[in-house]
């Protein structure tokens, strides 16, 4: 995923998995890192002296700054997410849904306590919302689905789906698969419940922006 | 009309039984801890809590929620790890939440201190979270209304404050502060450094002396006075 | 005016006659200025070498800057006005009703190139607004007036009207006159054709902010 | 991505005929005269230009309208002593006017920025301004529907550039640049300087870079170089 990144972006990183997608920018891509807490070049994790309890990011772990970076407040920090100025931001998900509908929030679960934070801000303000999960479930049902069985996070935002078996990208005409890992087409169809189209040989890389 | 008090004690004073108090910080970085301690300490309850969190651990807002004065959570994520007093008063149905998704929870705050009487929104359409609010179309997106948060009483924490009130913060702390600053009847901040008028340089204040009611200096509260040379 | 100011203040005053309201506040008022193009703590005029043409005001004249001042863009400073934290604005006038409606953006006439500016920020978000204004017009014509014959700047903003011959209170229950300057009350009420009453000898001072 | 170009003639290159144009500045303070130069030069017309004034003297904006080159403007304040082009024009019925309240100017260019679909704001309620708009009653105050205002360009004016394309501005000249970068598709900044990154303080940053595309420095182009060094 970290090379589909273009040079330049600012991108917003998830909490949890999407986190680790930073070790893999290399300093030729130029990426501006966001936190929705309230800075733009946010820089790797805070380790030993560097650590300040000042200098968090979403997940409340000290981070460091880099160069040009800037801080502001919250009410500006999400303007830039619910603008739609980020380039893109990275997901966990408990589903995504054939029309790019992202269930990451909450499981429904009855006695759950619900939190959400700014995941339905980024679902719906950034210009791509790439998801990263693990094709199944740990009882091997798809996450990508025909519809949601979870609450939903936002509506038809998700653009592409990162996942161990394969990159999807998602939107009105439905799922195209563009990369496959070790397995067929055939193979990703048989698991996963919505029609499946190949993407073209070519011009892939244009199309994470329906 | 400003004013300058010793003691935490005298800065919470006037907080009334059922007042909404909006409290700064996310995670640690800007939470104004003494601030809250002291709010324990004057005993008063029926509060509503607008707060980024609902508590983390044994400390702070935690301890408010636990102690029973809370009556309502505002705020975009109650459930973690250390939550634990929240999710015993909660499970318990002896507090109230109002989840909000945390930017629609920064604009409401925000719409409060600029006086707008609410907004639509394309964040949280088509979700639980909008379930009974108005909503339209606009520009071909699902919009929700929000409403604005007004408080009667903010606590929150800066690095420094000049004579007139004006403020500045530290990195990621912050956060809320300045909002909630606009958004509170009454503000009240606990800074590290009071400098004197014109110690602050007018270009660089984050919150104008407008919006503060009440600062406390409390030494080295975070905003971790041992680097904080290197801010101003 | 100046004097009934309360310490502490911050206060916006329009372009024009209300500006002057400046010289008369001593430093003891410690009053607060703010100009909506973006500045809280403006100083007096610049002369001279303190000209700078970064430090203008409202009426895009050259201003100093005092000790403790801030800036801040637009919509930052409109949501001090707007948000209902400046104690007073004084404004001029063409009519204020006896209900506390302003005119003082436009004549309506016809041809006539409407602008508006801040103005109708100001009456709408203060605190208390305080009107500058003869009580005749050139043809010896009343402004304050029964209902606004003018286009309103704003409803029932008016809190007090400071005039050569009095002082008056507007709001919900009509006009109250304060102070009557070298006349009776009999003869103001010749000139205003709208129902004056006296105010109470004591408590004054407290009245303005109904 | 963030370009630095050598000319202002480079930095508008780009602007089509019809676009929405975002003009900074109040009075003289902030306002891109040598970009306003460029535009005229460049010949795009048809442009719907939002600014808060309607050109004033024979200079920047004035010469746009003079030309011909404005379709409508969106302003607060058409009307000076020395506004004769937009006059002669308006008159003429050679251009369309948005008379909008100076507040909800400021308050819809923000609101494009931050995604906002539009609010209610008590200013104008019950004016010649709200004719024709949607009111209605929010806690007792009548308020009126106001919708964001989005542009295709926005040229601006701030003091100094960082290489991530952050910028800081000069006293009121901040004025429109920050909310109008951020409304804007695509942002031109004119600066009296650049700096290296790293060369501004990171909490003194006002227009973080993500809201910048062009910037192309213009000696001593006001940010009154004179006195500049007081505010770094």
């Amino acid at each position: 995923m970290a090379r589909d990144i273009a040079p330049g972006s600012f991108v917003n990183l998830g909490i949890g998995q999407p986190t680790l997608v930073s070790n893999y920018l290399t300093e030729e891509q130029n990426i501006t890192l966001h936190t929705e807490n309230g800075m733009l070049g946010m820089g790797p994790e805070a380790k030993g002296g560097e650590i300040d309890e000042d200098l968090i990011n979403a997940g409340k772990i000290p981070v460091t700054e880099l160069p040009g970076a800037s801080y502001f407040h919250h009410a500006d920090s999400f303007a830039i997410m619910r603008g739609g100025h980020l380039d893109i931001c990275v997901l966990g998900a408990f589903q995504v849904s054939a029309t790019g509908d992202l269930a990451n929030w909450h499981t429904g679960a009855p006695g759950a306590i619900p939190a959400v934070g700014g995941a339905m801000d980024l679902a719906t303000g950034a210009k791509d919302v790439f998801v990263m999960m693990t094709l199944l479930t740990r009882e091997g049902a798809s996450k990508i689905v025909e519809s949601c069985t979870y609450p939903i996070t936002g509506v038809g935002c998700v653009t592409r789906v990162y996942t161990d078996k394969g990159v999807f990208l998602t939107g009105p005409d439905g799922v195209t698969v563009r990369e496959t890992f070790g397995c067929t087409l055939e193979e990703l169809q048989e698991l996963i419940p919505v029609p499946l189209k190949a993407a073209a040989a070519v011009g892939l890389q244009d199309q994470g922006a329906p | 009309m400003l004013h300058f008090v010793d003691s935490v004690q005298e800065a919470v004073v006037g907080i009334k039984d059922g007042s909404t108090v909006m409290i700064g910080g996310f995670g640690n970085a800007g939470q104004p801890f003494e601030l809250i301690d002291a709010l324990l300490e004057c005993g008063a309850k029926d509060l509503t809590v607008v707060n980024n969190n609902a508590g983390q651990g044994d400390q702070g807002l935690a301890l408010l929620i636990k102690e029973g004065r809370v009556r309502k959570m505002i705020c975009s994520f109650p459930r973690q790890s250390d939550s634990w007093h929240f999710d015993a008063k909660y499970k318990a149905g002896e507090i109230e939440l109002e989840l909000v998704p945390q930017g629609n929870l920064a604009e409401r705050i925000r719409a409060a201190g600029a006086g707008i009487g609410g907004f639509f929104t394309p964040t949280g359409y088509g979700t639980m979270l909008a379930e009974g609010k108005e909503t339209r179309i606009i520009d071909g997106r699902g919009q929700v209304f929000e409403t604005p948060i007004h408080a009667d009483v903010a606590l929150i924490k800066a690095l420094k404050a000049d004579g007139k009130g004006n403020l500045v913060y530290r990195k990621t702390a912050r956060n809320f502060g300045p909002i909630m600053a606009a958004a509170a009847k009454h503000t009240i901040a606990q800074v590290t450094e009071i400098v004197p008028v014109g110690g602050l340089d007018p270009e660089n204040v984050v919150t104008p002396g407008i919006y503060v009611n009440t600062i406390v200096t409390v030494a080295g509260s975070g905003q971790s006075s041992s680097t904080a040379g290197k801010v101003a």
